[in-house]
């Protein structure tokens, strides 16, 4: 226990000290470095905090999806050249941003010790839900219509992505050594009963389709990255669609309860499970394309590069 | 007719050609002067059905739900249509006038379409029943006439308009806090005779800054010194859209809004209460004597009476602001007879630039013997505004100077004086170059082989200079501008 | 059907349209886009009339209800922003049809016509399900979903100005989000409820109060362009392609206001932040001075377009220190007439300049001369949307302003009427300058020009809308106070 | 001190790093990076306040679950946007200036 406090002290401390540390770090590469071993401390904070479902999705972003996502775009950004600004200046933003959270502090001061939240009442009625996990509960039942207008904004991400890199297609990050490539290989079938399981369990225990998707996507990515296996080649209106596919159930889904004269997103108690299975399978297809897609050239860059009789090399 | 209806239906009579008139294509002159003459001709059948219902004592009035607890308002009374048949009538002429005039030039859609919207205005600012339907239809007339003053899209042209612009709407931005500030102490404002301020019990020092707001933002068009710095600019404008701004739409809507103001919101008892009616004489006088004097110095003959105008429009708003119903009677009445007066003498001015190309007062050496019709006209209207027996003028001057002195007021008299002199002053030197000194020079650019202007050109300010000298005759008649002054009056002061 | 069924079908049928544009492509988009579009608007016509005739329409979300679930809710107010999208999404879809519409145009035309319908369709639905939430935290997803759809739709734009914009834009939305959501984080761990109404019902004046609903507001402030936080606007609305300029000016500023009244109005009690409606106010008549001058600095239509909606924000701003204790009915009649008569007479302008950008080279001021006789129907649409901007009568942006401005004198805070009048003048003065232009005399003969009838007609028709609002301001008013606009405000 | 409230306290003072780090810096990646921090510094503060109860209180963790999803595709369209923009001006970095 005191060791356990112990070590909740050292964290609390360690992470605005790796934060700063990140912003103040001349070298960008580096702060990014420090920004991604934030995450790992930051793991270690949620499992400390009992939210393992946090945990995993960290890791998984911040250890995968965001980490390879900083990196690719540093390879084709370069240094940030600007002069630093003088001390004063520095030290008179530390100040502003100081005083901004400091009334933050205070209220989270004043808060009671030991407070309930809604903990309680939705464990009393999980049952009643298409799940048995709290989390996932909340998550896909009680406030389903979040996760669905969550799902929208991670398609935002890509469209989004797609419509800013515009022009010709960027640059290639440069292909990592053999040692990567050999390890995707091994790691490669690996990953993808992981993310099966993941996706299993998520309804009775921490995972579920996000994390699942994540993993899987990333692995996609390593895959492309590494060359080492060539993915196959499929047309533009496929991607879109594996994109649209998660999206498009959980909303078919909406509308037909919204439809069937019930709540909007009330399940119908029997087939509640296997709905949900069904929304989250496909979400994780469509999460792990959104991954791979962040990175992919998207299907207008794809063809413009077909029609150049794929100028640049695709894969190795 | 019905009693709703009608009020709608002056205003619509000219809108709706107006629109209309946008949609025509640039080339169909016949139907879009169609559209224009069967509306004007419309208006005024309107308008003395109007008359005929309203000296008989009948009530029209049109109501629209508008902004919570506000109603648009239209309504014929006795006030109403003494600013309404002006226009109506002068409009008919001035849109004979302006088709003559405006002949080969481009943009005609535009032109007569923005033309008549600006009298629908006009009209709506005479019909309207309540503050902020006055200020309403005050707004489009702004809006309606700027694109005429424009209308030469010259460097020239769109300076005049920025500065009408900068002028009318920073009066708007005065009128527009007067009228909230009123509505907020006072509740919707009808126009009733005698005002509605007598039953308030607001702070005198609240209701004595609400006027003042009011004064100053309808002051800008009505031209009071020291607002009266656009009416000048606006001379780029074509001469028919100097004739409507002068004697038809903008400087009269606003010594008409200073009638409604000190009449039939404030009171005329209530006004003197609050001391507010002294200052706006002041002003007034002020404005008489300034405008007048300026106008000796402009060589330039529509700058030159447009100085005049600024002098003129203020016995209007002298006559109201004395207190006493003479006065009130001469105030009223030069509401149209200056109207009557200026228009002709722009026509004029109009026909000497469109025939000989001549803009300034030294190029008129011998215009009497070259263009005597219109140099006729000229000399009438320019006598009345002298003031001279038996032409209109006089009547006004007369009331205006009776009235001071029955209210006690002996500086009026001063001031009449003066003005009729420097009236004198600056027309004279005109008559004498026309008529009795001879032409030497050729004209500045003479349209050949003709005898006198074209005829649309010619017969309106005829018309006019015989209104001019009818309105003098037969002032006695009920009728007359006079009488129905004298029957507004009655209503206002009455028993 | 229900209003409820409206309500859901507002947010359902744009994603849906969304989802299919992403799917059927470049080719499919336009076709998708428009029956979506009149789908979505049908919808929250059957909402608004549901709402009057029955007043506010609530539904529970998976049948469970706060706390527990999410809850949608409809007012008056909620109504009158859904018919507001409505009808500026109806036009900017019809004139993007054109704008985007056509083939060829090489790759990245090619981009634009696959990407502008999924995130313009996202965009609406996200606008909707906003103006429909009721649960703070539902808000936050929302707001994300406002912020990303408009920053690639500022994106596709594709040049460096628009680029930097969107990154810009970008930043400062994310900043705010994080501080709402740390604000409502905080509400939850006092209160235990992230429902509206519950935390109207639980939270009191106090620490907690103060630090989350300065985060809150301090956030949506940030993404309201509330001067001096603005500078992202003008350079992101000027730069984005027209219609996309046209959606984020009318629309997606009003997002983050609507959310400030609520909040200021309904959720924070009154002794919370005793100064923040006066601070509001501040900064807004500020906003009005500060655009209004930018707008007359501008060379280009979109530029003065743009600058003019941070002055015409500044209005709207007024809000907070005029609905004060006994003027809160007539200003929330006041900024619900003026924010529904500028989304529309906005998006009417920067349609406008998006039509002679397909006509002419450029919308630099100078290049305007004779627009009146070269498109006269673009320039109508110019000149009856400027008159609405002018808040001249009998405007929609009349019927607002005069509201306002009694409200003002009516509470003897007459102080907050001088921005107002003066903020008239200077608009007079930047509208004006582009409206001369359309008379002046051109150098040559400059012919007529076309631009896509579908562009010139959509933004005419906006202005008129615009105008029309002030002709029968009754009819908002009416469903706006239809189920008391606001708990315990009923215009 | 309870845990709940040291790792409050300290995600108060990880979102004072990253508004620092948005605040001192024009790079966008440097930006993201910091609005990155303080997103992390928001959750934390979420999800240590939903410890004071055991079993902690699911909401939060569904909240912050959700927030790291909007603040993956955040960071991914600013990354794209970096890029591009460096590709545009030959520099990643946020405009101060107003205007078009």
């Amino acid at each position: 226990m005191t060791a356990g406090l112990a070590l909740d002290v050292l964290l609390a401390v360690a992470l605005p000290l790796v934060g700063l540390a990140a912003v103040l770090r001349r070298d960008l590469v580096q702060s990014v470095m420090l920004l991604f071993s934030l995450g790992v401390l930051l793991a270690i904070a949620w499992a400390r905090l009992g939210a393992p479902d946090i945990a995993m999705v960290e890791a998984a972003l911040g250890a995968g999806v965001t980490g390879v996502l900083f990196l690719s775009a540093l390879a084709r950004v370069g240094p940030d050249d600007a002069a630093p600004r003088a001390a004063s200046v520095r030290v008179a933003l530390a100040a502003l941003a100081a005083a901004a959270v400091a009334p933050v502090a205070l209220a989270v001061e004043a808060l009671p010790r030991a407070f309930e939240g809604l903990g309680r009442e939705v464990l009393a009625r999980v049952p009643e839900t298409g799940a048995t996990h709290p989390v996932t509960s909340v998550l896909l039942d009680f406030r389903g219509y979040d996760t669905l207008l969550e799902i929208a904004v991670l398609l935002l991400a890509v469209l989004g992505a797609w419509a800013a890199r515009g022009g010709a297609p960027s640059p290639r990050p440069p292909a990592p050594g053999p040692i990567l490539t050999a390890a995707v290989r091994l790691l490669l079938p690996l990953m993808v009963v992981v993310a099966g399981v993941l996706l299993w369990v998520g309804s009775s225990a921490p995972g579920g389709a996000f994390q699942a998707g994540t993993v899987l996507g990333t692995t996609l990515v390593l895959a492309t990255l590494s060359g080492g296996v060539a993915l196959p080649r499929v047309p533009p209106w496929v991607v879109r669609s594996m994109l649209a596919l998660g999206f498009a159930v959980f909303l078919a889904v909406a509308g037909a309860t919204a439809a069937s004269g019930r709540a909007l997103l009330r399940y119908p108690g029997a087939h509640a499970a296997g709905l949900l299975l069904a929304i989250e399978a496909a979400l994780t297809i469509s999460i792990a394309v959104v991954v791979w897609a962040l990175f992919e050239r998207d299907p207008e860059e794809r063809r413009a590069e077909g029609e150049a009789g794929g100028r640049e090399g695709e894969a190795a | 007719m019905t009693g709703a209806a009608l009020p709608l239906a002056v205003v619509l009579s000219s809108a709706v050609p107006g629109i209309a008139i946008f949609f025509l294509g640039e080339e169909r002159h016949l139907a879009r002067t169609a559209l224009n003459l069967v509306g004007a001709v419309a208006k005024i059948a309107l308008l003395a059905a109007a008359v005929a219902g309203v000296a008989g004592g009948t009530a029209y009035e049109w109501r629209a739900a508008f902004l919570p607890g506000i109603d648009l308002v239209l309504r014929v009374d006795a006030p109403a249509l003494l600013f309404a048949v002006l226009s109506g009538a002068l409009w008919l002429l001035t849109t004979v006038y302006a088709v003559a005039y405006l002949e080969g030039a481009p943009h005609r859609s535009r032109f007569f379409g923005f033309f008549s919207l600006c009298v629908s205005a006009s009209m709506g600012v005479a019909l309207a029943g309540n503050l902020v339907t006055f200020l309403v239809f005050y707004e489009l007339l702004t809006l309606t006439t700027w694109p005429l003053v424009v209308h030469r899209g010259t460097p020239k042209a769109l300076r005049g308009g920025r500065i009408y612009l900068a002028y009318t709407l920073s009066g708007s931005a005065l009128l527009l806090a007067g009228v909230a500030w009123m509505h907020a102490v006072a509740g919707p404002v009808e126009f009733t005779a005698r005002g509605v301020i007598a039953a308030l019990d607001a702070p005198p020092s609240t209701l004595r800054a609400i006027f003042a707001l009011m004064a100053a933002g309808i002051g800008v068009k009505a031209a009071l010194v020291p607002l009266h710095g656009w009416l000048p600019e606006a001379m780029v404008a074509p001469a028919p859209v100097s004739a409507l701004l002068h004697a038809v739409a903008v400087v009269k809507a606003g010594a008409f809004g200073i009638v409604r103001l000190v009449y039939d919101v404030y009171g005329i008892e209530s006004g003197e209460r609050l001391g507010v009616l002294a200052p706006l004489a002041a002003v007034a006088g002020v404005t008489i004597v300034w405008g007048s004097f300026r106008a000796l110095f402009q060589d330039d003959l529509k700058r030159r009476l447009a100085y005049s105008t600024v002098s003129q429009v203020s016995y209007v708003v002298l006559g109201t602001a004395i207190v006493g119903s003479i006065s009130t009677v001469g105030g009223l009445v030069h509401l149209v007879h200056q109207g009557i007066m200026k228009i002709t003498l722009f026509f004029c001015a109009g026909n000497l630039a469109e025939t000989l190309g001549v803009h300034a007062v030294s190029e008129l050496r011998g215009a009497g013997r070259r263009m005597p019709l219109t140099m006729a006209a000229f000399t009438v209207a320019a006598l009345g505004m002298i003031g001279l027996p038996p032409f209109a003028g006089f009547v006004s001057k007369w009331y205006l100077g009776v009235g001071g002195l029955e209210a006690g007021q002996g500086w009026v008299v001063l001031v009449l004086a003066a003005s009729s002199l420097l009236n004198a002053a600056y027309f004279m030197p005109i008559l004498r170059a026309a008529w009795l000194e001879p032409r030497v020079e050729p004209w500045p650019h003479e349209v050949r082989g003709r005898y006198e202007a074209a005829l649309g050109l010619l017969v309106p300010p005829l018309v006019t200079a015989a209104l001019v000298v009818l309105a003098g005759l037969f002032a006695g008649s009920d009728l007359s501008p006079l009488g129905w002054a004298k029957l507004v009056v009655g209503r206002e002061y009455g028993p | 059907m229900s209003g409820a069924a409206w309500a859901i079908g507002a947010v359902l049928v744009p994603l849906a349209g969304a989802t299919a544009a992403l799917v059927g492509g470049a080719r499919a988009g336009r076709w998708v886009g428009l029956a979506t579009a009149g789908a979505s608007a049908a919808c929250a016509g059957g909402l608004a009339s549901a709402v009057l005739a029955g007043g506010t329409v609530r539904h529970r979300v998976g049948g469970w209800g706060a706390p527990l679930g999410i809850e949608l809710r409809a007012d008056g107010l909620s109504a009158l922003m859904l018919v507001m999208v409505a009808a500026v999404g109806i036009a900017v879809t019809v004139s993007a049809a054109a704008y985007f519409g056509g083939a060829g145009g090489g790759e990245e035309q090619g981009r634009r016509r696959l990407l502008f319908w999924p995130l313009w369709l996202f965009l609406w639905a996200a606008l909707d399900a906003l103006f429909l939430a009721a649960d703070v935290f539902n808000v936050y997803v929302t707001l994300e979903l406002v912020g990303l759809s408009a920053v690639g739709l500022v994106a596709l734009a594709g040049d460096r100005a628009a680029l930097g914009a969107a990154a810009r834009y970008l930043v400062l939305a994310l900043l705010g989000s994080l501080a709402y959501l740390l604000g409502v984080g905080l509400l939850y761990a006092g209160l235990g409820t992230l429902d509206a109404g519950g935390i109207r019902a639980a939270l009191g004046p106090g620490l907690l109060a103060t630090a989350a609903g300065a985060l809150v507001l301090g956030g949506l402030a940030l993404k309201a362009a509330l001067f001096p936080l603005h500078g992202w606007l003008p350079p992101a609305h000027a730069g984005a392609p027209a219609p996309v300029s046209a959606a984020l000016s009318a629309l997606v500023v009003k997002a983050a206001f609507y959310l400030l009244v609520r909040f200021t109005r309904e959720i924070l009690p009154g002794a919370a932040l005793p100064r923040a409606e006066v601070l509001l106010g501040a900064l807004g008549a500020a906003g009005i001075v500060w655009g209004s001058l930018q707008a007359l600095r501008q060379d280009r239509l979109k530029g003065v377009v743009a600058y003019s909606t941070v002055a015409q924000l500044g209005y709207l701003f007024l809000f907070f220190p005029l609905a004060r204790d006994a003027g809160a009915a007539t200003a929330l009649s006041g900024a619900g007439l003026f924010a529904l008569a500028h989304a529309l007479a906005k998006a009417a302008l920067f349609l406008a300049s998006g039509a002679i950008l397909k006509a002419l080279p450029s919308d630099r001021l100078d290049g305007l001369a004779g627009l009146g006789s070269r498109m006269p129907l673009t320039a109508a649409a110019v000149a009856v949307a400027s008159v609405s901007i002018l808040a001249l009568p009998p405007s929609g942006g009349f019927a607002g302003k005069w509201l306002l401005l009694s409200t003002a004198f009516a509470t003897g805070r007459w102080g907050w009427a001088v921005p107002m009048l003066l903020g008239g003048v200077l608009a007079a003065g930047y509208s004006f300058r582009v409206l001369e232009r359309a008379i002046a005399s051109t150098p040559g003969d400059a012919p007529p020009v076309r631009a896509p009838l579908a562009m010139e007609l959509s933004a005419l028709a906006l202005a008129l809308a615009a105008f029309a609002v002030g002709l029968v301001p009754w009819a908002p008013l009416r469903l706006l106070g239809a189920g008391g606009a606001l708990a315990g405000v009923a215009p | 001190m309870t845990s709940a409230h040291l790792f409050a306290f300290s995600g108060v003072a990880l979102l004072g790093a990253g508004l620092l780090g948005v605040l001192a810096h024009r790079h966008l990646v440097r930006r993201v990076v910091g609005l990155n921090l303080a997103g992390s510094g928001v959750f934390l503060v979420i999800v240590a306040l939903a410890r004071r109860s055991d079993p902690p209180d699911p909401v939060p963790h569904a909240l912050v679950l959700t927030g790291l999803v909007v603040g993956l595709s955040a960071t991914a369209l600013a990354l794209a946007l970096a890029v591009r923009l460096h590709r545009e001006t030959g520099a990643a970095r946020v405009p101060e200036e107003d205007g078009p």
